[in-house]
């Protein structure tokens, strides 16, 4: 990273227009994150051509094992560090700070037969999904629901969504054996929309794509209140406590001695909010963003 | 000699005198794509001789015995006209089946062609794929064949070893074993000594003698001395054409046309 | 014991309908199965077509990737996975011959040999995201090349290289010795005798081998992500050791997304991936007929 | 006539200066040492990928008992409370694609190949063998997506009792993925057996079928199972077909109507997801991998001895 | 005839009356793994003359004519004990590079393997890889070699054509004409005329004897008037040994050994 600029951190939340930066920006991590990062990376080379910014999707793990080998700048991730990744960070050196680019909310959906599902509470949930070591019926859940065998659809038990899901809901418990798991969202779509009896749950950006299909689910609040998935109610917290932030982290020594990737970050951070709306995610409150910025400016 | 062989034709044939042919060429054109190889045909072959197909090289004698039992059909672009009669069956005509043909009418090839299998299973072949499976009959007719062939005191040991390993007239005349072991009506060879020694050679002209006794044998060769002790009639072939066909005596002694008088007396170029 | 011969003759004879009949159900069921694979692979060719078709535009060749859907294009996938070709097939094709050519021609037929041999069967049956955690080690880290298409290209090369070897040893091995013959008898070296008789008559069998293997390393996406290739690269590289993105990338990414537009982008790639792999094959074919022997 | 040396003919010439130079130039001795070195390359691979694997395995056998890793038959890695690490289910999903891909791809893949080389057309041949080649290059997320939203809802048509994510549909697949590589070098295999060979079995009388089974497939046989084994290799390694189509659940029941996991699934979905960077389920990854290593391995080596026995010379 | 060749030996050698042998063979044995394929083989080749080996299948003549040029080398497992002079130099030594040995011994081999080339690649093949470039040499080169093959006037029209579209007969004979092409001091044939018909027979046995004022000549043949028309020395071999070695003339009229007489009077079995 050798660059130019000497004013492209202004604080007021504008880019220094006239510094053209120069240099390579390699950014890898989830690929649930991905979609805001490449609409970021996308965004800055239109008014950066001369950074070369790249993405990749190794996934969470393989993004932070690059991360600590210094090969990429910042990593993305659908959840937050762990404590073997911090220790890896600690022995590489690497300083780093955690970002929070934008919410998504896990969706409930049933198949679009199903007409009995009106509302799930947390409790119900975990009784669904949580193993008992039985095959469960609808009935089970709840009286009057059908007898039938359910089938559950759940993403891959090594995602980010699966983490969050089986933190939240489960309590770390073993999700229910018998159900399919699938790394690919959308593969968890098809599995759903084709079995009748059939719960799933996956990111909202794939149940909105997928609406007229699939058949949401509301989900009592802590407040008592059934809510659905939407994004007013994601941003608002109402959704809760199905929606998770997702992060992104950049190393501190990378901002303080590359002016293109501090300006990169404060433009990720400047711009995140449409942009992750865009991609079918929902933006933090408006002050997240600032704190963070702020947190980045302090970086010198 | 070759009229005697003529005569010793068997009488189970009603009408004795009556020209008995195995093969009859009608009018046979040849071509490959452009080239035409063989020009208007005639060709009456006897049951029970040895019809020897001579000529200079390229003038047609493989193109023109391969058509005999239709392997010629494996090449592609080949067009033909005319007719060929095996025993009064159109051999063209969808009726004949070429299997039926082929083993009816054996054939020796010019380079030797063993299967990548035994020498035991090379002859088995035959018999195998035509249902055979009595094992006694089978091991029978592999030493009978390889006796017929001149090769059986020389492989008898290791009849289970690959034929790749026979030297090249070994394995020329395996092949004609392999020929052998099906018993056919009719045996079409294609220089089937070329590659063997005088001896072995000798050995197969006296096998072929005796085999007249019960097959038709037409037999191309660039051996005038073979074709002269061997065969009962000749055909001298030449760029396509036949130039003369009669009794061997007559085209080596006393040829009608001035070519074959060349060629067979050296003569020609 | 002349009765017997045609007796047996005539009984061959009276089983051939039966044996005709085996041959023409035979080639039924033959026929029937390569009119179902061909069947089926239309069938996949046809979704693939019909949608992404009306996604080939020429901004989608112009275009680098993006989150919007339409205007999301191909360019440096396009050319990213061309620059890793251009590392695979030469870097594959000459150890692979070579190697080929040292286990037919130089190689005693001892221990060590049949340990390489089937050392190399082997690899061929390693999984590819194996050969990704290999690249990763060796040439991301060990060599220092990055997740550039250097490493990208070699650890492509190394995939497919057993593939390469077999196809061209066989190809060698089918070379007929009287020709090997023929050229050392006119007092050729070894190597002559190699280089201009043994491998104008196999190339046509290497470069069938080798397309196969080629093809594959075109669509392998597991050690790319492996290797860590990035997905959005909106630059074309100027070198070998730049960053690069390759079609399989592009398209897994694609498809993973949840808007339907990137599926059918996604379709729209892997017209494209055939596209070269036709060209590719075009180009094998030509070889093939160029040097056809037979 | 030329009877003396001294009037030596322009090519005479020529070669005799040739001799007198020394005839051998120095690349016939070092092109042996370069391709042998070249031949070292793939060796090095190998020892590369056991160094890759083994390290990480052996930390993997410091957290996971190697008795569990053969013996139970749960795996259960991400499980928050007890997470249990037993290969079986994982090998058994593998077992379970690779046998019905082998199934259906084996038979399939003769008989095209049989149909190409003896009994279609030059032309046909001509026509299929490049597209058949094209189609081995198609990515396998294709293949995956093609198991799931064509094959699965057809099969269910057929039998409602099938699961969305079942063994049988991407089996399937991974066997038509394989097919192109079976015919392609099964047909070269079969091709080369020289035209003479096939003449003698004709000229006997053989019908074709009789031809191409008891000779030319006997001959080519070491070809063909050289591209069976690559095939069946293809199956076991194959990663992107199961994981879309055949779920991700490592499931130790022998049903094939029901989601299952495979190791190579487990190796992309450990890579591509979220675990953590230096935890046990990172770790593993590398011992499911040294044992598809060795699966392989043993599966070569039954080939080998395969081929040996039924190898013949032509 | 045999011996006035023997006199025209140029005097370019300083002793005349001294046996000038191109190839001196002592005490030759030669194993293919364990079988012992030729015994004690001693057998002296003068320069400029055509020797010929004649003995029945399997007897070693191929294997011994492919020891002269080393290209026995190529079979796998085989063992050899003994000396093989060609001009006083050992061709066992490692002074002796095969190739140059094999580019001043040509050799015919006994099925014809021309290169899946043009005719006219497959002659300028030799030339090009001993680095003649010259394109005019090279072309005069091909044409003197046709036309010495007895081909020429066959295929000039199509010398760019692939060697494959020929005959057998053609194939062998573009085979002679590659060897030629090199001039080599000795040619060694395999049976080089066992494919061709009696007319391009005629035409290599006549170049043979124009041939052996330049070059020397071996030829293992099957046709036994053949050796006796041509050769001017003729070996006997007989299970891998020579059984007698003399002036055709002699081997012919008066064999000393009895087995020889059988042999060549047919008797032999
Ligand atoms: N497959 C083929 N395609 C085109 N032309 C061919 C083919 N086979 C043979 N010919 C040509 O047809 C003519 C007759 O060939 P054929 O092999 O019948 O000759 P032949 O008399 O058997 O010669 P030989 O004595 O050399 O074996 C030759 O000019 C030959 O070049
Ligand atoms: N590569 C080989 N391996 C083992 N044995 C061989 C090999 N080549 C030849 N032989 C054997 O060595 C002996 C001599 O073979 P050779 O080919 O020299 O005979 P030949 O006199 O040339 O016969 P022909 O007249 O049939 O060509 C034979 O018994 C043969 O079976
Ligand atoms: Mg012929
Ligand atoms: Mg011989």
């Amino acid at each position: 990273g050798n660059n130019n600029a000497d004013n492209g951190a202004g604080g007021n939340g504008e880019e220094g227009q006239d510094a053209q930066l120069q240099g390579q920006i390699s950014i890898d991590g989830s690929s649930t994150v991905y979609p805001i990062a490449e609409a970021v990376a996308e965004e800055f080379m239109l008014e950066q051509p001369d950074v070369k910014v790249t993405v990749g999707l190794s996934g969470t793990g393989g993004g932070f094992e690059k991360f600590i080998a210094g090969e990429t700048q910042m990593s993305n991730a659908s959840r937050p560090i762990k404590d073997e990744e911090v220790q890896g960070l600690k022995d590489a050196g690497v300083d780093y700070t955690e970002l929070q680019l934008a919410y998504d909310g896990l969706s409930v959906v049933v198949n679009k037969e199903n007409d009995w599902v009106d509302q799930l509470t947390v409790d119900e949930l975990k009784k669904l999904w949580l193993d008992n070591g039985k095959t469960k019926k609808w009935s089970d859940i709840r009286e009057g629901w059908p007898a039938e065998e359910i089938k559950f659809y759940s993403p891959g038990t090594d995602s980010g969504t699966f983490d969050y899901f089986d933190e939240v809901i489960l309590d770390g418990g073993q999700i229910d054996k018998s159900a399919t798991l699938s790394e690919d969202d959308n593969v968890l779509v098809q599995g759903v929309t084709g079995d009748k009896n059939s719960i799933g749950y996956f990111g909202y950006a794939y149940y909105l794509e997928n609406k007229d299909n699939l058949k949401v689910v509301p989900i009592v609040n802590g407040e008592g209140k059934a809510v659905t998935p939407d994004a007013e109610t994601i941003k608002s917290g109402e959704y809760e406590p199905l929606s998770r932030p997702l992060y992104t982290y950049v190393s501190n020594s990378a901002v303080k001695e590359d002016e293109a990737v501090k300006a990169y970050t404060q433009f990720t951070l400047e711009n995140a909010a449409a942009l992750a709306e865009d991609v079918g995610y929902v933006a933090l409150p408006e002050e997240e963003y600032t704190k963070q910025l702020e947190t980045i400016e302090g970086l010198k | 000699m070759a009229l005697t062989a003529v005569n010793t034709t068997k009488n189970n044939q009603s009408v004795q005198n009556e020209e008995l042919f195995v093969y009859n060429t009608k009018n046979l054109n040849l071509w490959y794509g452009e080239h035409h190889a063989l020009k208007n045909i005639n060709l009456g072959i006897k049951e029970r001789e040895v019809t020897a197909i001579i000529g200079p090289s390229g003038c047609g004698k493989s193109t023109y015995i391969k058509t005999l039992n239709r392997m010629i059909d494996l090449v592609p672009g080949v067009k033909t006209t005319g007719q060929i009669e095996y025993r009064d069956r159109d051999i063209f005509s969808k009726d004949f089946l070429v299997e039926e043909l082929r083993t009816r009418v054996g054939m020796v090839f010019q380079k030797p062609n063993p299967f990548p299998k035994s020498i035991y299973e090379n002859i088995a072949f035959g018999l195998k794929i035509h249902g055979i499976k009595n094992k006694q009959i089978i091991t029978e007719t592999v030493e009978k064949s390889l006796r017929g062939a001149a090769l059986w005191d020389e492989v008898k040991d290791r009849i289970h070893e690959p034929a790749y390993g026979l030297s090249g007239g070994q394995q020329q005349r395996l092949c004609i074993a392999r020929c052998l072991a099906l018993e056919p009506d009719v045996i079409l060879m294609d220089e089937p000594t070329s590659a063997l020694d005088p001896v072995s050679t000798l050995k197969v002209e006296e096998l072929i003698q005796e085999l007249k006794e019960k097959y038709s044998i037409i037999i191309v060769t660039h051996n005038m001395q073979q074709a002269a002790r061997i065969s009962d009639k000749t055909a001298f072939f030449l760029n396509g054409e036949v130039v003369e066909f009669n009794s061997t005596d007559t085209i080596f002694n006393n040829p009608a046309d001035s070519r074959t008088d060349d060629y067979i007396s050296g003569r020609f170029g | 014991m002349e009765n017997t011969a045609r007796v047996k003759s005539e009984e061959m004879v009276s089983r051939i309908d039966g044996r005709l009949a085996k041959n023409k159900v035979v080639k039924g069921i033959f026929l029937t199965a390569t009119i179902f694979t061909s069947i089926i692979l239309i069938v996949l060719l046809y979704r693939i077509i019909s949608q992404g078709a009306p996604y080939l535009t020429w901004d989608f060749f112009q275009n680098f990737a993006s989150r919007r859907p339409e205007q999301a294009g191909i360019k440096a996938a396009v050319i990213g996975t061309l620059w890793m070709m251009s590392v695979v097939i030469p870097t594959a094709a000459i150890l692979g011959v070579g190697t080929a050519i040292y286990l037919e021609e130089y190689a005693k037929k001892n221990k060590l040999t049949r340990w390489i041999q089937m050392n190399i069967s082997n690899l061929a049956g390693v999984p590819s995201v194996v050969f990704g955690l290999l690249g990763l080690t060796i040439f991301v880290r060990v060599f220092g090349f990055g997740n550039s298409i250097l490493a990208a290209g070699f650890t492509m090369a190394l995939l497919v290289l057993p593939v390469v070897i077999v196809a061209a040893q066989e190809a060698i091995r089918a070379v007929p010795k009287e020709l090997k013959e023929a050229s050392f008898g006119l007092g050729a070296t070894k190597w002559q005798t190699i280089y201009r008789v043994v491998l104008p008559y196999a190339i046509p069998g290497i470069a069938t081998g080798s397309i196969l293997a080629f093809s594959r390393a075109i669509g392998e996406t597991a050690p790319l992500i492996v290797v860590g290739i990035p997905t959005f690269v909106a630059f074309l590289p100027s070198g070998y050791l730049d960053s690069f993105t390759a079609l399989p990338m592009q398209i897994y990414n694609w498809t993973s997304r949840p808007q339907v537009d990137f599926h059918n982008l996604a379709a729209a790639g892997i017209i494209i991936l055939l596209a070269v792999l036709i060209l590719m094959n075009s180009v094998a074919v030509w070889i093939r007929n160029r040097y056809q022997a037979r | 006539m030329k009877t003396t040396n001294k009037e030596l003919s322009p090519v005479q010439q020529l070669l005799e200066k040739k001799y007198n130079s020394g005839f051998l130039n120095r690349s016939e001795k070092i092109i042996p040492a370069v391709l042998f070195l070249m031949a070292a390359v793939s060796v090095l691979t190998t020892l590369g990928i056991v160094l890759t694997l083994i390290f990480e395995t052996i930390t993997f056998f410091g957290d996971v008992s190697i008795v569990e890793f053969f013996t139970a038959k749960e795996w259960y890695p991400f499980s928050g409370t007890d997470p249990v690490y037993g290969i079986w289910p994982l090998v058994l999903g593998t077992l379970k694609i690779t046998i019905i891909a082998s199934l259906f791809a084996i038979p399939i893949g003769l008989a095209v190949a049989l149909y190409l080389s003896e009994y279609a057309s030059a032309r046909t041949r001509k026509i299929m063998k490049p597209i058949l080649e094209v189609l081995a290059g198609v990515p396998t997320i294709v293949y995956g997506f093609f198991a799931l939203t064509f094959i699965t809802p057809v099969l269910r048509g057929i039998f409602p009792s099938l699961e969305m994510f079942n063994a049988i549909s991407p089996g399937i697949v991974v066997g038509i993925m394989i097919i192109p590589t079976i015919v392609s070098l099964s047909e070269d295999a079969l091709s080369s057996v020289p035209e003479s060979v096939r003449q003698g079995a004709l000229a006997l009388g053989s019908t074709k079928w009789e031809t191409a089974s008891k000779v030319i497939f006997p001959a080519a046989l070491s070809g063909i199972l050289a591209s069976i084994v690559l095939g069946v290799s293809r199956a076991i390694g194959e990663t992107m077909i199961v994981s879309i189509a055949a779920g991700s659940t490592p499931s130790a029941s022998l049903d094939l109507t029901t989601s299952l996991q495979t190791m190579t699934s487990y190796i992309v979905q450990v890579t591509t997801g979220d675990a953590g960077f230096g935890t046990t389920i990172y770790y593993s990854i590398y011992s499911v991998g040294f044992t598809l290593f060795i699966f392989t391995l043993l599966m070569n080596i039954l080939a080998q001895f395969i081929s040996k026995r039924f190898r013949e010379e032509y």
